[in-house]
This record gives C-alpha cells, structure tokens and sequence, in this order.
C-alpha cells in the first residue's frame, strides 16, 4: 500500500481531532500516503437518514463518486460513523443499481462504485501487516487494555466483514502488538449514547458509566476505541459521571491509532495525546 | 413382431385438462408397433385395469405402455395388472403425462405434443423391454443397531424378543446415552435412571443380543438383506471377560482430576473409570490419553490393584466384521455448541450452563448429589434464569428449526429447581411455549402456577457476569414492551439440538440422505417416517430429527417392526435391474471393477475344458448389483449393459425425440 | 559403449538368456524406421534407435502373435514406457511379461522390469518437457470463437476416411471390440456424414482420457493429416489440472473416468 | 411465476419462423426424476421444451447419449442427478460429474459450448428448483439459438 484516499469528515477537524493526527503519524512513519478527497462534503451521519432517505444516500454518493473521479480504489474512513454512512450506501447501491443511475442523476455525478471503503481498524491492521508492527519500538508492556467497539464498528450485514458482531475481536491483535494486555470485560459492543452527548446529556452519562464501571472492575487501565463518538462521550463525559456519584479512578480513553502511536514511540503531542478531557498523558511510558 | 397396447390416462380431469388425450391416442396409434392404443377416464380404477388385462389377452399384447401419472405412484399396480393378465410384468412401462406435462404445462397444444412425444419414447423402448423376473436373495436374519441410547435400547430389545439376533454398537463405553444422564422426565417426574437402568440390563443379560460398547462402525458394504458391517472395537486395556467391576482400580488410580464427560464436566473422574455407577457393561475403560502408564510409561498402579489381572497395557483396536440382514440408525444427538453466541458470554462464563449440565446438577447420583449449586462457587443460586431456544429458531448463527423438548425441559428445570430450592426464583425466557403432548400443556401450566416460574416471552439480548459475579441477563419482555435486566446466580440455556458430529460420515457409508442440518432422512416424511430410501436401513430416534422420550421409543419400536418384517420371510425380493457383461467382447481393463459402488463385479476366468485360463473377463454378482449402471458407462467397448436400461432402449428413447420433419440438408464440405 | 550397441547387446542377451521370447524394436529400412520382432539375439545388430522412431511399440503387446511370446522386451522412449505402466495397470500385460529396453534421446537405462521401470520414469521423467508448440496450437483453438471451432473441426473431420488407423497405433485402444464397430445400437455411426466422424473423433480422445500419454503415435499414423493430438492435449490437460492425474507413473492406477473425490470440481453444476 | 416467451426472433439465415428449442434431459431416477415429480405435485409451471429420460443414476448416463442427442438436433442436454452426498448408490453421481468435467471440456473445445449442455443436481425436495432450471436453461437457449446446423454433431442427408 503505497497510498489510499482519505475522508476525514468533520469530526477529524474539530472533537475526534487527536485520531486525525495520530492516523497521519502513523501512516508518514509507515510511508503510506493519504490522499484526501478534494471537495468532500458531509457524509450525512447522524441527521441525514432520519431527514429524507435519498438525502442520507446522495451525501455519501457524492463522496465515492468524486474519489472514484479523482482516481482512488479504496477510501479511508477513520471517523466510525463516516465509515458507516459510506460504506452502507456502497452495499446498498451495490444491492440496487437502480438506485445508482437515480443518485447519478441527483448529483449529476455517474459513478461506476468501484471504490472500497475502509476504516480505522482495518487500516491500522493493514499496516501492521505491512510492517509496521516491526516499528513499534516503545511498546507499552502489560498495560491492561479494555478494547472497546461500540456499535458503528462492530455491526452492520455487509459493513462489517470478517468479524462477529456479538462478540468482535478485531482490535485485539493491535492492541497485542503495542505491547499491551487485553482484558475480557462485558460492554465492548455496549451503547455509549452516540449522537446524544447534547440532546440528552443525562442518557450518554447513564451509558458511559456503566462503560467505564465495567472497564475498571475488569481492572483495564484505559480503553482503546476507533469511534470520535465513543471517544468523546467517555473522555468528555468523566466528570459528568462522577458528578452523579458514579465515578471510576480517572480513565484514560484513546484511539488505537493513538496507542499504536506512542508504542511506535511518537511524541505524544504530535498524535494530539494532550488534547484529552480526561488525563491521558499519564499512560506515556507506562509499563508494567 | 412388437405388439403394443398404449392406456391413456385422464386421470378424471388432471391430465385431460391440459392434454387431448383422445388426439395422443390417436396419434399413438399410427406408432409403428402399436397395435392398441385407449383412453379411459380413471386407468389405475378397478375398470382401468380390467381395460388393460382385457386388452393385453385379447390383443396378444407383447408389451403395454400406460401414459398416466408418475411410475412411482402406479407403476406396482399397473405391472400387477399385466401379471394378472399373463404379461410378464417388466414389459408394461409407464408415460408420466401427469406430473412431467399435464401438471406443469398450460398450453394444450404444446402439453399435447409433449405427451406424444414422452409416449412416442416409451413405446419404443417397451418394444426393446425382455421379460425380467425379480431376484431373490437370501437374508441375514441378523440386525445391526447403531446408538446405544434409549432409541437404540427399545429397537434392540423389540427385534431379540421377537426372536431375532441384534448386534447392538455403542461409540461409548456403557449403553444409555443421553437418557442415563437426566435426573427426572417431563411430564411425569419419574426418576429417569430408575426407568432406563432396568432396560440396559435387560440388554446385557439378552441371549439374542450380542454388545459391542466402545466400538464405532468403520464401514458397511452389501445391501438389504446382507450387509457387512466393519466394526472398530477399541482398545479398552481392560478384559472385560476377567473383570468384576469391584473398583479397586479406579480407587486407586492416581490421575483423578479428569473432568467428567458423563457429568457435563461438573465432576470428575479417573483414568480408568466406569461411565457412571449404573454403567452397562459395568466394567471400566482406560482413557488411553490421560493414562500414565499408556502416555509417559510409568505407573500401572490399577494393574497392581487389580485382583484379577483384568488390565491389558497391550490391548489394541481391533477391527470385527458383523453380517446383518437390517439395520437400524440409533445415533442419536449432541447439543448445539453455545460459545458461538457472543453475546452470550461465549461459552466462557462458568455458570452459564447447558441443560445436561443442570440435569446432572439435579441428578442424586450428580457431582452435587442433587443439590442445586452453581459451578463457578458451589453457592446455591438464588436466581436461576433459563433461556430457551438458544441456537433453535435461529437462522444467522444457530439452527433454524425448533428443537421441540426445550419447551418441555425448561418447564421441568424451573419445577426441580423450586422443589429443591425453596424460596428461589426461576425465571423463564420463551419465544413461545410449545407443549403439545399427552400432559404436556398441564405440566408447564403447573410449572407456573404451582411452583411460581416467572415466564417472560421475550429474546435475551446479552449475558455477562458482574464483577461481583452476578451474571446478568438482559432482555425483552414483549408482553409487557419493556426491556428487562435479571441479576442471576446461574443461567441455564437451552441449547438446540443438532445430531451427532460423526453422523454425516456414518450416513455416507450407508448411502442414507440427510437434510440441510444433518438429521438423517426418512423415505417419506408421512408414510414412511422409520425407513431410510436404502432398503433395509431404519431409523430410531432423535438421528432423524428432534424428539422426546416416548416418541423416541415409538419410533425405535416401529423400526424394530419394519426389521422383523423383513426377516419373517427368508428371501426377499428385488427389482432384476442388473448390470450383464458381453463375455466375448470385454477387454479385461477393469474400469468396472474399480467403478463398481458394490464391489459387485469381479474377475471371471474363462478355461478351457482342461482347465487352461483363457481369458479373464469381468463378471457382475447378481446378488451384491444394484444396478446403477456406472459401470456401463466406464466401459468403453460396450461390453457392459443394464437389464431395464439397456443401450438400445436408451438409444431408441433418444432416437424418437428428434423432430419429425427431414433432417438438415448436408452442407458440401467447406 | 554407444546406445544402440548397448540395446543390441542387451537384446541379445534377453533372447539368449530366455528372459524374452521376442524382442520389439526398430530397425532401418530405406531410411524409414520401422518396427522389427526379433526372436534371435543373431538378429540384434539390426536394432537401431534415434528420435525418429515415434512409433509406440507398446500397441503390439495386444496382438496375439506378440502375446503367444510373452515374455517380450520392448524398446521403450518415456511414453511409450509409460503407456506399458499404464497397460499393466489396466491389467493388459502381466508384471512378468515385459521387459523394457528403456531408451530416451540420449541415454540409455538398461533393461528393466516394470517396477523399475516406474521408478525411473518417477526419478528422470515426472516432468516430460511439454510440446510448446502442440500447447499453442491448442490455446489457437481454444481462443476461437464457438462458431468458429465448429467451422474449424467440421473442415479437419470432413478429411477422416474412418481408416482406424488411429486407432492400430494406440496401445490403449486394445478393445477386441471397438465402440465403433457396435451396431445394436450403433451409437457411432459409420456412414460417409459428419455426425458419425465427429463421435467417433470425439469419443476416441475421450476414451484416452487419463490414459493417453501423448507418444503422438495416432496422429502420425493418419494419412490425412488430423490434427488428433490437439484432442488428446486438450484432455491431457484437463485431468492433469482438474484431478493432478498425470498416466503411466504408477503400476496400481486407478482409472481416471471411473473414479473420483468428493472435491472434485464441482464449479460446472448448476 | 416467470412466464417464457417461446415466440422469439431467431437468428439463422434460412427460418425466420419461431424457434421452438428442443431440451433433452437426463435424469436420475432417485432424485432428479422425483424433484420433477414434486415440480408436478406442486403445480410450479415451466417451459414445455424438455424431454426427461429417466435413467437409475447419473453414474449411468454415458457421453454417446448426449453425442446421440445433439446428434439428432437436441438444442441443449441437461444431465441431472442426486447432489454430492445424496447418490441412490453412494457414488454414481460423483464418477457422473468427473465423466462430465472432462467431457464438457472436450466438447466446448470440439464446438459445442456451455450453453448446449448442463448439468445440475437437483434432489427430489427440489421441485422448484427443477422448474426454474428448465426455464431459465430454456431462456438462455432462446437467446443462443438453434444448436449451430453447421456443427459437425449435427446429422444431415
């Protein structure tokens, strides 16, 4: 893999920022060039799908075409939900090719839908695979690790392939090769309240305790996600949990990228480790 | 020269609907050979096949062609028929103009000409039809019964009390199955052992049934009648014409941690151990694999013990071939394996539990002595939750048909648990409640309403165990529209019933279907439920498809019927299509004999009156044919033919299907 | 000692000692090379042996003047020592009834039985070189378009006469009793039209199938020049890749049509 | 229930009349034959272009009756038996389908190609299966044509 397309999505410039930056470090250090969509708009999530169908279609439409018109095969899509509104309309339209000549029409943009989608884990085990797990040269040895999956990047017929949606594994070898434990815990596919974290603040600080209570009785020391959503409601959200008086020990929330970057000895500002609500810092050069 | 009669069916109006039946029999009737050709509104009727007898003596018929419904359904009557009438009866060859045309065609011009051209066929191959006599072969008034659960038990005792010999193959060391290892049965709570025991002895103690326990079928040849079956007895490193069963050895033995398989590895046990302590034969076996003295060389401490030197360290398997006229399919079933169900836990939950688990939990002869303790602490669960159809109904990761005794059983949990649990809470999460049955549909009302089972109808979404070890099971009440959380000390699911793992290899050997999921077939699922489409092989048991009990037993009951049925003639009777092989052209190249699925055909030497070889050709043994006719085809000389299918029927069945009009006009060679 | 005088000398000596009653070889006769029986080791020095001896002895075996001297040395190049492998496996020649001269372009092995005769094919031969320019013919038809191959094998068929004299070279048509000369019923017909000439061409290379070790012996038999090798090369490549059968490396072989696995191809059922 | 359109254009030179194909089909007794049997219980229509001749296994279908079948103008041949697995006789079906495997490749290298001749397993359950194949094999031979008159399989005076 010399290079692949990229789709930051919005949340990639402003809340999930840190899995921006640390997608970009790992990916100079494993020599892979990522090559952002020009002109890429809003792929929808969250309000198109529940405004018009054709809408939470023609957004993401609009996307594949112009990487499939500015020349990509594959498109990196490590925003979780991102990921899941392209790739959803790329299985769909794949299933209804009526529906492809009509999006065609809409956007005034054919598209044959030959592009891949793919996202965060999938990436960052690719590049593992390419050699990257031979780069990680700062491993954080026995730091035990509660992968967490939530719903956007383990569901999904079609969208997530090659892994049980029940019970997905997917992340476990990454988190292995930065050198840390993974421990079996019971909410790794449990609901963290998405898109809820402001219209109702008091279900997202319901759910993300009971995330983080599971996560340190299962005596994790941080929880590793790919999801800016995720992300952001259990880093954002620790004060609000304890606030109501169901607070854990502070608990570091990263990205795998962001693990994998500091295993791969990055410096921790570079990948945007300082940026966190909840300390995050604290876990650099940690090992057991 | 052929004299041909052709009947057409109207089949009141299911065939004449679609196809002009008087235009076929007109047209039938300008067939070179035919020399009658009628159609009558009900052939297969009393007045039908007096048309046809009266013909075939009136007209001197030398074959008759009956264009009617399909030959599996009328083919025996119609052939009756010409019997009656003096006709050797595999000169009469039906047209099937119902289910081939008048059934699936509209058109009445095209399902016309299509009933022509299917009869056009039939006449001409029953002119090239020889009168056939079916062959008998002698039969081995032995039956093979495979399964040594309950199934197996009752067609074994059934067939021995009717006087026949039953070999009787368990893969396990002691008979029993599945039914040894439940505590009580739905719906009236009788202890199961107390039933069972008493029917495994009688097995051992039978003149007419010989035993053969941990001894699995390797391969079976031959057909109805005569089979021979291979049977590999494994090494059990212990004589059993030596042993008493007195359980020095395995007192004694010092690798005691084994997990028990008997007690769904709640429990433990040794080495060398008895299945359980009403094990039929009562003697114990070696497990070759966790032996000292047979994986590391060291110890042998049970043959010291041993009084009677009944301990054999050099046993080995020990292949036995068995001679049987029947045999009956007992094999049985496993449970569906939960860890596929991440949600669930994946199976790595302790006290998540299967359903045999909790029937040895709440066996008096179980690890806990019948006491209700969960596996993880030996703490008695104050919550129980049991969860049905787990991997039944479950088309994505589980079986998609119901596994019909859950139902039953669930019910029967819930009552043990609070008969032996008082003032514990069992809580039930259903789909539906299945209970037909005699008693059934009063027994899970009882569960309810006298020992306080709280059903709720509604899926469970996740399992996980707390870290206070509270396993809790999340799920929906559909009833109510609400989602519900339990906090359980034990959860037992119960998980679908599949058949055995092994049993698709078995079924191959034997040439017996099996359906999508493993379940073996039966020759018709209404009026043939016990048969296999392999004569002479049957079915007992939940190998076919789910069943409790008394179903189970009726079932073996009516299998041990069908084999005494068999055997009360000693001959029996097959259709004659047999392969015959053309000595003076064969080659001897032995594409046949290796072709063969019956290893039916075999070397024939040709001498001279002195006794000089001549030639070796290939020859078919009548008896062990089939008649599949594969070998035909390998032979390339056409040396090979099939009585009923030959060449030139074939040929001339094909030859009448080409269009009627001139053939091409020859092009001039390029 | 060069390869002919030491196939002469072993010949000789296979005669002398009885070890054969008959010795199958070539010789020279106005520069042609042609088959010789020898029963006398005093005949050996006619013997000769060079690349242009392409005929298949091996087709003799079946002929009851040949029998009736069994045991008989055969002269034998790799596919022609495979097709006795194969004749023995189809239970055509008795273990003991052959010894072969093996021979190739440029050495010689000695006189072998069949057993060793196998391991040297096994050890030196497993991997004949392919005829190239036999393969590009082939994938030249094979591209063709369907109506084309049909113009293609209607013109090469419309040159048979029927003469069989493929069907004499090839040691595997053995048959006392050809397919081709069946008449109740007669699958192939034997009138001067196409059809017949096709299922005869057709069920020929069918019937090699997993048996012919393309020594090309049928195709330089035909006076009329078919392309016969372009069939048994198609099919020669199909058992070799469909099923990995490779013919005459092994004395127990079972036949190709007329056995099978459970993952055979099964791609080509609807 | 997809309907067949058996009047069709047809492309040979010299008719220009509608093209009726002609479908030989092969069948064993045990499986294929009964799936037709239940097609006909069930009602389920298709094509009435197929001629089923029934023999006890596919083990027994040899390549000269398909030779003989094109030989005397059949459009297409279908051979038809008992899925791996499910053989009457634990194993015509798989010599059947190595026979075919190799002979199909033949033929399709003489000529005649993948749209003349096929082969299926279909069981005695499948009686929808055995419909939707006559249709769709009807179809696609519909669409082929006539069975190439130049062929040299093909009789002609």
């Amino acid at each position: 893999m010399k290079s692949i397309g990229y789709y930051p999505g919005c949340a990639l410039a402003c809340s999930g920022i840190e899995l921006d930056l640390s997608i970009r470090a790992l990916s100079r250090l494993a020599g892979v060039e990522l090559r952002e969509v020009e002109d890429w708009n809003c792929c929808g999530a969250s309000s198109a799908h529940s405004t018009g169908h054709e809408l939470a279609v023609a957004l993401p439409y609009r996307v594949l075409a112009l990487a499939e018109a500015q020349g990509q095969t594959e498109l990196l899509a490590p925003c979780a939900s991102c990921f899941s509104r392209l790739k959803g309309t790329l299985v769909r339209l794949r299933r209804n090719p009526e529906m492809l000549e009509k999006m065609a029409g809409l956007t005034g943009r054919p598209c044959r839908n030959s592009v891949s989608v793919v996202n965060v884990l999938e990436y960052l085990s690719r590049l593992l695979k390419d050699g990257l797990a031979d780069k990680l040269a700062a491993p954080l040895k026995g730091v035990k690790v509660a992968a967490y999956y939530g719903c956007l990047l383990s569901r999904g017929e079609g969208i997530i392939e090659g892994d049980d949606p029940e019970n997905p594994t997917g992340m476990e070898a990454a988190i292995r090769a930065a050198g840390c434990e993974v421990v079996p815990w019971n909410f790794a596919t449990e609901c963290c309240g998405g898109a809820f974290s402001l219209a109702k603040t008091e279900a997202v600080v319901d759910l993300s305790a009971a995330i983080l209570g599971d996560a340190e009785k299962a005596g994790a020391q941080m929880i590793v996600t790919g999801c800016p959503m995720c992300h952001s409601n259990l880093d954002m959200r620790q004060r609000a949990v304890n606030a109501v008086g169901r607070g854990t020990r502070p608990m570091p929330i990263l990205y795998l990228s962001e693990l994998l970057g500091l295993a791969a000895g990055i410096d921790p500002k570079t990948i945007g480790l300082d940026r966190h609500f909840t300390d995050a810092m604290c876990v650099v050069g940690r090992s057991v | 020269m052929a004299r041909v009669g052709v009947f057409i069916c109207h089949c009141g109006e299911n065939i004449a609907r679609t196809v002009d039946v008087a235009a076929a029999a007109a047209a039938a009737a300008k067939f070179p050979g035919v020399v009658y050709s009628v159609d009558y509104k009900y052939m297969c009727s009393d007045p039908g096949q007096q048309l046809v007898r009266k013909a075939i003596a009136d007209h001197k018929l030398t074959g008759v062609v009956v264009a009617a419904c399909s030959p599996r359904m009328h083919e025996t009557t119609f052939r009756r028929a010409a019997a009656a009438a003096g006709l050797n009866p595999y000169l009469l060859e039906m047209a099937n103009v119902r289910e081939h045309c008048a059934w699936v065609h509209s058109d009445r011009a095209a399902a016309t000409a299509k009933a022509i051209d299917l009869i056009r066929a039939m006449v001409e191959k029953v002119k090239r039809n020889r009168a056939l006599h079916p062959i008998s072969v002698p039969v081995e008034p032995t039956a093979v019964v495979i399964g040594g659960g309950i199934a197996g038990i009752q067609a074994a005792l059934d067939i021995a009390t009717g006087g026949k010999k039953v070999v009787l193959i368990e893969k396990s060391p002691s008979i029993g199955g599945h039914m040894a290892r439940l505590s009580e049965t739905f719906p009236t709570l009788d202890c199961s052992q107390c039933i069972l025991t008493p029917r495994m002895v009688e097995v051992a103690n039978h003149p007419n049934i010989t035993l053969m326990t941990y001894s699995e079928v390797e391969a079976v040849a031959g057909f109805v009648g005569n089979f021979e079956v291979t049977v590999r007895r494994k090494a059990r490193y212990v004589d059993l014409a030596k042993c008493t069963g007195c359980g020095e050895c395995w007192s004694k033995c010092p690798n005691k941690k084994i997990p028990s398989e008997f007690d769904a590895r709640l429990g433990n046990r040794t080495a060398i151990y008895r299945v359980s302590p009403q094990a039929v034969p009562n003697q114990p076996v070696i497990d070759a694999q966790r032996c000292l003295m047979l994986t590391k060389g060291r110890c042998g401490v049970c043959a010291k013990v041993c009084p009677r030197e009944a301990i054999n360290f050099k046993d080995a398997d020990e292949l036995v071939k068995v001679k049987a006229g029947a045999i009956v399919l007992a094999t049985g079933f496993e449970l569906w394996d939960h860890s596929a169900y991440g949600e669930y836990g994946a199976g790595r939950i302790a006290d998540v539990i299967d359903g045999f688990a909790f029937e040895r939990l709440a066996s008096a002869s179980g690890p806990t002595s019948g006491e209700i303790r969960r596996p993880s602490d030996g703490a008695t669960p104050k919550t129980v939750v049991f969860v049905q159809c787990c991997g039944s109904r479950d088309e994505k990761a589980g079986r998609k048909y119901c596994s019909k005794i859950c139902c039953m059983y669930t019910a029967k949990h819930a009552m043990l648990y609070a008969h032996k649990v008082h003032g514990g809470r069992a809580v039930v999460f259903y789909m539906d409640v299945r209970a037909a049955g005699k008693g059934y549909d009063e027994f899970v009302r009882r569960a309810v309403e006298k020992d306080g089972a709280e059903y709720i109808r509604g899926r469970v979404s996740k399992i996980y165990r707390r870290s206070d070890g509270k396993i809790i099971v999340r799920g929906a009440d559909t009833l109510a529209g609400t989602p519900v959380t339990i906090e359980a000390d034990l959860v037992v699911l119960a998980d679908a019933i599949v058949p055995r793992t092994d049993a698709q290899k078995l079924a191959r050997m034997l040439g017996v279907a099996y359906d999508a999921d493993g379940f073996f077939s039966e020759a018709h699922p209404k009026l043939r439920p016990v048969e296999t489409a392999v004569a002479g092989v049957y079915l007992a048991g939940v190998c076919q498809g789910p069943k409790d009990i008394p179903e189970s037993v009726a079932q073996a009951s009516a299998a041990a019927a069908k084999v005494l049925g068999l055997f009360a003639r000693p001959k029996l009777e097959r259709e004659p299509v047999i392969a015959r092989v053309n000595r003076t052209t064969c080659a001897h190249c032995r594409a046949c004999i290796n072709a063969c699925p019956y290893k039916a055909i075999e070397d024939f030497n040709i001498v001279d009156r002195s006794g000089k070889l001549l030639r070796v050709v290939a020859n078919v043994n009548e008896g062990l044919c089939q008649g599949c006719g594969t070998c035909v085809s390998v032979c390339r000389s056409k040396s090979m033919d099939l009585d009923g299918f030959t060449d030139e029927q074939v040929y001339l069945q094909i030859a009448t299907l080409e269009p009627e009009e001139s053939p091409l006009p020859a092009r001039s060679s390029p | 000692m060069s390869i002919v005088d030491a196939i002469r000398a072993d010949a000789a000596g296979l005669l002398q000692t009885g070890r054969a009653k008959l010795v199958l070889g070539y010789r020279s006769r106005r520069g042609q090379r042609v088959p010789i029986l020898l029963t006398d080791a005093a005949g050996a020095d006619q013997l000769v042996y060079d690349a242009e001896c392409r005929q298949n002895l091996a087709a003799y075996l079946r002929k009851p003047e040949v029998r009736q001297h069994f045991p008989v040395g055969v002269v034998a190049a790799p596919p022609v020592m495979r097709s006795l492998v194969m004749l023995s496996a189809e239970s055509q020649i008795a273990a003991d009834a052959v010894t072969v001269l093996a021979v190739s372009e440029n050495e010689y092995h000695g006189a072998l039985d069949l057993a060793a005769t196998v391991q040297l094919l096994r050890e030196k031969y497993a991997n004949l070189a392919p005829n190239e320019e036999l393969l590009r013919k082939v994938r030249e038809v094979a591209a063709m378009s369907e109506e084309e191959r049909a113009a293609f094998w209607t013109e090469q068929f419309s040159k048979c006469t029927r003469c069989y004299a493929c069907r004499a070279a090839c040691p595997g048509c053995y048959c006392q009793w050809c397919v081709a000369k069946r008449n109740v019923p007669q699958w192939i017909s034997t009138a001067d039209l196409a059809h017949g000439t096709f299922a005869w061409n057709i069920t020929r290379a069918f019937h090699h199938a997993g048996r012919c070790t393309l020594c090309g012996a049928c195709e330089a038999a035909c006076p009329q020049g078919l392309p016969l090798m372009l069939l048994n090369a198609c099919v020669a490549e199909c058992v070799e890749k469909e099923f990995g059968h490779k013919t005459g490396y092994d004395l127990a072989e079972k036949p190709l049509i007329g056995s099978w696995r459970p993952d055979d191809d099964d791609g080509f059922v609807r | 229930m997809e309907k067949i359109e058996v009047q069709t254009e047809v492309k040979t030179e010299n008719t220009r009349e509608a093209f009726d194909p002609r479908l030989v089909a092969f069948v064993c007794n045990w499986c294929t034959y009964a799936g037709a049997d239940l097609a006909g219980t069930s009602r389920l229509q298709y094509a009435p272009n197929v001629r089923i001749i029934k023999l006890p296994c596919t083990g027994r279908i040899d390549p000269l009756l398909v030779l003989k079948a094109f030989e005397g103008g059949a459009d297409a041949v279908l051979i038809s038996g008992c899925h791996p697995g499910d053989c009457h006789y634990t194993s015509g079906n798989y010599h059947a389908r190595r026979r075919w495997s190799v002979f199909g490749k033949l033929l399709a290298f003489a000529g005649i190609g993948g749209h003349r001749l096929y082969f299926s397993w279909v069981s005695a359950a499948e009686g929808q299966k055995f419909a939707d194949l006559i249709n769709s094999i009807t179809k696609e031979v519909l669409a082929a044509g006539p069975f190439d008159p130049i062929n040299p399989a093909r009789r002609r005076i």
